[in-house]
């Protein structure tokens, strides 16, 4: 798929963006006496892809942090589906449908590829540990349900071939192909995608823009997506926000954003140079 | 209630009725507190400079003094004595790298720990099965007749110990900082690719500091075999130094002397004060528990590097 | 690095030797004499010294008199290393081997004791634990098959306590004083507290009690609370191994003297006072035989055994307290077959004919002085109710080169002890559902 | 091609999902499960069954408890032998307690007040990790022994804290004590040991499983999938606990009769310990080899030195055994790093191609 077809698509799909489903208001971050974000408010629509960008240091990574519970921001407010939360906790945060993938893989290796999906159908599975143990009644069913599930994720993703292999034997693009599977196998809401295509050779990046195109549209999943590749944010995402030094620089569609003074300055600027 | 304020108060009570002798069991347990960091000493080189928990420590103890009494059984002076077995030590490390490390490189820490844990059975068994599993008695002329202080009571045995510990921290340091070795060493702590492409072979890396560990073992082996005889038992006292050992935080030799102190002075204070309500023999779990408290305090222990979690 | 292939190799080839090698060609006319022992471990000193004496008077045996009545002894040492699953395993292993299985056990410790009670009685073996193991064992309608003379822990504490009361001018003296006992904190430990807390009434003295954690390598805070806060007039001991030597070094550390310092006879050898050195010189110790090597028995050992080559250690060292009680051990077991020799006939017998044997034990004076051990032990009598005899102990003390006996022989309390001992039992008894046997004499 | 997969096609996930895939498993497994239930019992002899068979299945049943929590879950642990006691000084009182009732209940609720204490001493682990968290472990370790030994209670007042296993039945049949034949005993030992191993596998492979296993490998990761750590943590603990608890009740009631808090020292933590990392972490076959090589494998060699003509060196023979013991701890590890379950997977991988080299 060329990068036209994929921009026409974006296009199309706009149409099925809805209501606002998460907004960050005023967050404020510190680490002992460094700011890592400050008074930063935006919101994301439901259906929407949404990509953050910025310089090294700016904050992103943070801010997924902020949105999924890891770090506890000291100010500032999460609305997540109508709930206003002071804080959001990593736990609240995938029951109610927040996934999310890393920048650097955090997949369990020593786990396989289908055990570690599985992982991501935790907190689905409702068998006691003593069911579990004589692996009767509910644990059987479940385990049955979830692995059928697991499989069409399996499909979907084209992993199929790696499903019993210990994922630390995996290349580095499978890796990440298997972390997006166990985000998926969370039925998420939200996708919070960290670099998502780092490191990838081109081929292995436009199989990821396909797939996050593909969950986005068919399962009507918003993304959030941190990336650095310019030519990916400007083709798939509908509206970016760029972060520097843990400051909102500015937030609108991909061409606003791309002519932004602020932004060629501070950040266009510094990459082209 | 009652029992409250028997476990809670009737110690401090205790204490306040006889400063003076909650002084000198202060003493005698930071004394004591000396004897464990020594021991503890060697874990924490070979941990800083390689990542190993080298189980094998209390064993190295063993197997060095029983060297050292049993040459100087045979009438060899103390010095010539030390120099013979500090060459067993250092044949011992070349030995271990070359049989065990080497051919384990790069496989993950809890292989290297189990690694040692066969070095321990082979120690044992090749010590003794030299030397024999007798009692011998070491005296290397330390004087063991208490000194009292303005109606303190030390034991001289004790003094002793702490000045040699001290000088042996104080050597340590110096060939930290100043030999090039020492330099090296440091390095390979900070970060293993970083020194191994200044050109430090990671083998002589581990060799020396097996070396160094080796001696640190066979001071101690010298400390606790003049003051328990050296048999079997030595290699028991690995588990004294352990709660210190963790407290200090693994990684710092600064920490294991500070980490053998509190445990020390708070296992003896706990036993004398505390272990009349309990039921007495408390001080092995005291402890642990002790070391527990610092560690929900400061997980990395007092002296350990700071784990930063990040995703 | 050795090959793989190799490796595993040796590591079958070891495991098949290990299955084998246990079918050594069995001698008919022998009695089978196991020997559970240990000669290394924490506690290998001192099983060391044992050991030896143990097989150098049944190869004494063999050698002078060409066995017990000319069945010679085969014996077998399996090292537990005080470890009570080994002993498990040597017991097993051990039970079965001979013409008529093993004679008797003598596990050489407190913990291995308990768990070979209940197994040797099912298996009919007689277990001798020569003043270790299970105290009210004594009682011989409930333990029919455990042996402990010549007297239990309850028995020495009540002569220990009897020695000090001579030395305060008599029992009534007693009250007010202030006796600490410090204690390996494990079954053996434990099992003088009773008796000494019912005679902390009887007398009025008051005692403390000091446990140490095995194995006792730290006892810096114990005795800082005994020299310089509690202050008795008397310590005794009941330690073994490493703690021994710790707790006279640190007695000696915090100046407490080292003539109201009693152990026990388990903490009364050379291991335990050679590592203190001359802190341990007045030190004293209760023992039920005697030290040295002096006597006619020793003399016989060095010249059938060791001057034929034969001797289990090192010749200077025969005539230590422990390889002393070694030979003790050993002389008793002998006795004993000799005695179910009379009552069943000169054969290799089976445990259950020995055990007859030492119910019927008579060590008189006249029989000792004939082995060569007058004054040695004192005289000892077994019956089918009392299977430890009470007998006397004495106290030693040691002068920085030997251990020189200072005292009379002072006979238990046995009117104290025994109903103890009886009491005891029966609880044993009934928790088990066991029904007391009848005994001749009651 | 011995051992291969082709041509047994999986036709839904169910038997996808069967503990053992391959035929050829099935049948190794059945192979020896006849042996151990019908061969041994009847051929092996009583020093065999009591002091080979009992203790190595009693100990690779603390190996799994400890697996579950060191391998699965990724926590140190060095409190094997305090949450054995636990289990033994539990069944004790129990058993004596209530004389009438079966042992499998005590077994079970002696299983379950260990996991109770296991769950308590797990607490810290919520803080502390890695190595640290073994002092932790220790701590519990040197204190439930120290309460054993000193509270009289535990041990119904006896004077020496001894405590001496009473007969008891199950299903009416005596499995422990002396009038129980030691062909009972180690039936009864079997089929615990049988049924908690099966037990075993299956919370490892289901969701508990993976979410210790997740826990293990990245712990933060795990919280942001909606695992949490407390209660993936504590249910290690609690197994695991549990486990070992019931091979401690088994330790005292059907293989030694008699026991004192000291014989679950801080020795037996270790040796527990070793059998896991020598077996495999995170592999339940490992726990049964681990098992054999720490257990047996003195004990054979032991024998067989003595059997090479070392009985007038009783101690040599010892020492031997040790150095004999330590080289060959190096050597496998240094063949196979992660354990001889590893070592055994690798060598099935060969039979799959075998006779070919690659």
């Amino acid at each position: 798929m060329s990068t036209v077809e994929q921009r026409s698509a974006a296009v199309a799909r706009r149409r099925e963006i809805g209501e606002v489903v998460l907004a960050v208001e005023n967050v404020e971050l510190r680490f002992g006496g460094v700011t890592a974000l400050a008074d930063v408010s935006f919101d994301v629509r439901r259906g929407e892809i949404r990509a953050i960008i910025g310089p090294n240091g700016a904050g992103k990574s943070s801010m997924l942090n902020v949105i999924n519970g890891f770090y506890q921001p000291q100010q500032g407010t999460i609305v997540w589906k109508g709930r206003r939360l002071r804080r959001m906790r990593p736990h609240f945060a995938a029951k109610s449908g927040i996934a999310r993938t890393f920048q650097n893989i955090a997949l369990f290796r020593g786990m396989t590829t289908l055990d570690n999906i599985m992982t991501g159908r935790i907190l689905k599975m409702r068998a006691s540990l003593l069911e579990q143990a004589v692996y009767f009644g509910r644990a059987r069913r479940e385990e049955l349900e979830h692995r059928a599930f697991v499989e069409k994720i399996i499909d979907f993703l084209e992993i199929q071939h790696i499903r019993t292999t210990p994922v630390g034997k995996l290349p580095y693009g499978l890796q990440k192909r298997v972390e997006l599977a166990r985000a998926l196998a969370m039925e998420p809401e939200l996708l919070l995608l960290d670099e998502p295509m780092a490191g990838m050779n081109l081929e292995e990046k436009e199989d990821m823009v396909r797939f996050i195109l593909d969950v986005n549209e068919e399962f009507g999943t918003t993304v959030i997506l941190i990336e650095h590749d310019m030519g990916v944010v400007m083709d798939i995402s509908d509206r970016v926000v760029v972060l520097d030094h843990g400051r909102l620089l500015a937030d609108g569609t991909p061409d606003e954003v791309s002519r932004d003074p602020r932004v060629i300055e501070a950040y266009l600027g510094v990459v082209h140079d | 209630m009652e029992v409250l304020d028997l476990v809670l108060f009737e110690p401090v009570r205790g204490i306040l009725d006889a400063p003076l002798f909650f002084v000198e069991v202060l003493i005698g347990g930071l004394m004591s507190g000396v004897m464990y960091a020594l021991v503890a000493l060697g874990f924490v080189l070979i941990f800083k400079a390689s990542g190993v928990f080298n189980f094998a420590q209390g064993s190295m103890v063993l197997f060095a003094a029983l060297f050292f009494v049993g040459f100087m059984d045979a009438g060899v002076p103390m010095w010539l004595a030390f120099l013979l077995t500090l060459a067993v030590m250092v044949v011992l490390a070349f030995a271990v790298e070359r049989m065990v490390l080497r051919p384990l490189v790069n496989q993950p820490a809890i292989t290297l720990f189990m690694a040692t844990i066969g070095i321990t059975f082979f120690l044992d068994g090749l010590g003794q099965a030299i030397w024999g599993s007798d009692v011998r008695r070491l005296d290397v002329g330390i004087p063991e007749d208490p000194i009292i202080v303005a109606d303190i009571f030390i034991n001289q045995f004790d003094l002793f110990a702490a000045v040699i510990c001290g000088t042996l921290v104080a050597v340590l340091a110096l060939f930290f900082q100043y030999t090039p070795t020492g330099r090296a060493l440091r390095a390979v702590a900070d970060d293993h690719q970083a020194a191994m492409s200044v050109g430090i072979p990671l083998s002589t890396v581990w060799t020396i500091v097996w070396v160094v560990a080796g001696i640190v073992g066979l001071v101690a082996g010298i400390m606790w075999g003049a003051k328990l005889g050296v048999q079997f038992n030595l290699s028991l006292i690995a588990l004294k130094a352990l709660p210190a050992l963790i407290l200090g935080g693994l990684t710092s030799v600064p920490g294991a002397i500070v980490g053998g102190l509190v445990i020390g002075a708070g296992e003896k204070v706990a036993e004398v004060f505390w272990g009349e309500v309990l039921g007495g023999a408390i001080e092995d779990w005291f402890a642990y528990v002790l070391a527990m408290v610092f560690l929900l305090i400061r997980p990395e222990g007092l002296f350990g590097e700071k784990i930063i979690e990040r995703v | 690095m050795m090959d793989r292939r190799t490796g595993l190799a040796l590591m079958a080839g070891v495991v098949a030797a290990g299955l084998v090698a246990r079918a050594a060609p069995a001698q008919e006319n022998v009695q089978f004499i196991p020997s559970l022992v240990y000669r290394t471990g924490p506690y290998g000193p001192n099983g060391e010294p044992f050991a030896n004496g143990v097989a150098d008077y049944y190869n004494l045996i063999n050698e002078r008199d060409g066995g017990i009545n000319g069945i010679r002894i085969v014996f077998e040492e399996c090292d537990t290393q005080y470890n009570n699953d080994k002993g498990v395993e040597c017991y097993e292993r051990l039970k079965n081997k001979g013409p008529t299985g093993a004679a008797v056990f003598s596990p050489l410790s407190t913990g291995i004791t308990y768990a070979l009670i209940e197994r040797a009685t099912a298996d009919r073996i007689p277990i001798f634990s020569m003043g270790y193991g299970r105290s009210d064992a004594a009682y011989g309608r409930v333990f029919p098959y455990i042996f402990n003379p010549p007297a239990n822990y309850w028995s020495q504490a009540t002569s220990i306590i009897k020695y000090v009361a001579e030395q305060e001018g008599g029992l009534d003296k007693l009250k007010g004083k202030k006796i600490a006992l410090v204690y390996h904190d494990s079954a053996y430990g434990k099992e003088p507290i009773p008796t000494l807390q019912k005679l902390e009434g009887m007398y009025g003295f008051k005692l403390s009690l000091h446990p140490v954690a095995h194995p006792g390598l730290e006892q810096k805070a114990t005795w800082l609370k005994i020299g310089r806060r509690v202050r008795p007039d008397w310590v005794l001991m009941w330690g073994w191994g490493v703690m021994n030597s710790t707790a006279i070094k640190e007695a000696a550390a915090v100046g407490f003297p080292m003539e109201r310092f009693i152990g026990n006879w388990w903490s009364g050898s050379e291991n335990d006072v050679k590592p203190a050195g001359d802190a341990a010189i007045g030190y004293k110790s209760a023992n039920f035989h005697g030290a040295g090597a002096d006597w006619p028995v020793h003399k016989d050992i060095l010249e059938y055994v060791y001057d034929k080559g034969l001797g289990a250690g090192k010749r200077e060292r025969v005539g230590e307290v422990l390889y002393n009680r070694g030979v003790t051990n050993a002389m008793i077991v002998v006795e004993a077959i000799r005695k179910a020799q009379e009552i069943h006939g000169v054969k290799p017998l089976t445990g259950e004919q020995i055990r007859d044997g030492f119910e019927n034990l008579d060590l008189t004076e006249a029989r000792l002085k004939e082995l060569g051990m007058e004054g040695f032990m004192l005289p000892l009598k077994l019956s089918c109710a009392d299977h430890e005899g009470g007998g006397p102990v004495y106290i030693q003390q040691w002068d920085g080169q030997k251990w020189n006996k200072i005292s009379d022989w002072y006979h238990p309390m046995r009117d104290v002890v025994w109903p103890m001992i009886e009491e005891s039992a029966l609880k044993y008894a009934k928790e088990k559902g066991i029904t007391p046997r009848e005994c001749p004499q009651g | 091609m011995i051992y291969r997969e082709t041509g047994q096609f999986k036709t839904s996930y169910a038997a996808d999902q069967a503990v053992l895939r391959l035929r050829e498993d099935r049948i190794g497994l059945a192979v020896i499960l006849l042996l151990a239930y019908v061969a041994i019992p009847l051929l092996a002899s009583e020093y065999w069954l009591s002091t080979i068979m009992l203790p190595f299945l009693i100990y690779a049943l603390a190996a799994l408890g400890l697996n579950i929590l060191t391998g699965y879950a990724g926590q140190l642990s060095l409190g094997t032998g305090g949450f054995m006691a636990t289990g033994a000084f539990a069944a004790y009182k129990l058993a004596t307690a209530f004389p009438g009732l079966d042992f499998v209940v005590v077994l079970i609720l002696s299983g379950a007040i260990t996991a109770a204490v296991g769950v308590l001493f797990g607490l810290p682990s919520l803080r502390i990790k890695g190595f640290y968290l073994a002092v932790a472990t220790l701590a519990a370790q040197f204190f439930l022994l120290w309460l054993y030994n000193k509270i009289p209670w535990f041990t119904n007042y006896s004077a020496s804290g001894v405590i001496s296993a009473p007969t008891r039945t199950a299903l009416g049949i005596p499995v422990t004590g002396f009038e129980a034949s030691v062909t009972a005993k180690y039936l009864f030992v079997l089929i615990v040991v049988t049924l908690l191993s099966l037990a075993a596998k299956n919370m490892t492979r289901l969701e508990v499983g993976r979410s210790w296993m997740a826990i293990r490998d990245m712990d933060i990761a795990a919280e942001i999938i909606g695992i949490r750590p407390l209660t993936a943590k504590l249910t290690a603990f609690a197994v695991s606990s549990f486990y070992c608890g019931i091979a401690g009740a088994l330790w005292a009631f059907s293989h030694t009769g008699a026991v004192e808090a000291l014989a679950f020292d801080i020795g037996v933590s270790f040796r527990v310990l070793f059998m896991i990392i020598i077996g495999g972490l995170g592999t339940i076959l490992g726990n049964y080899l681990g098992a054999a090589f720490i257990v047996l494998l003195p004990i054979f060699l032991n024998n067989a030195l003595l059997g090479l003509g070392m009985q007038e060196a009783v101690a040599m023979a010892s020492h031997l055994e040790a150095m004999i013991m330590g080289a060959l701890i190096v050597f496998f590890l240094i063949v196979e790093p992660h354990g001889l379950a590893r070592l055994w997977q690798i060598g099935k991988e060969k039979l799959r191609k075998w006779p070919f080299p690659y």
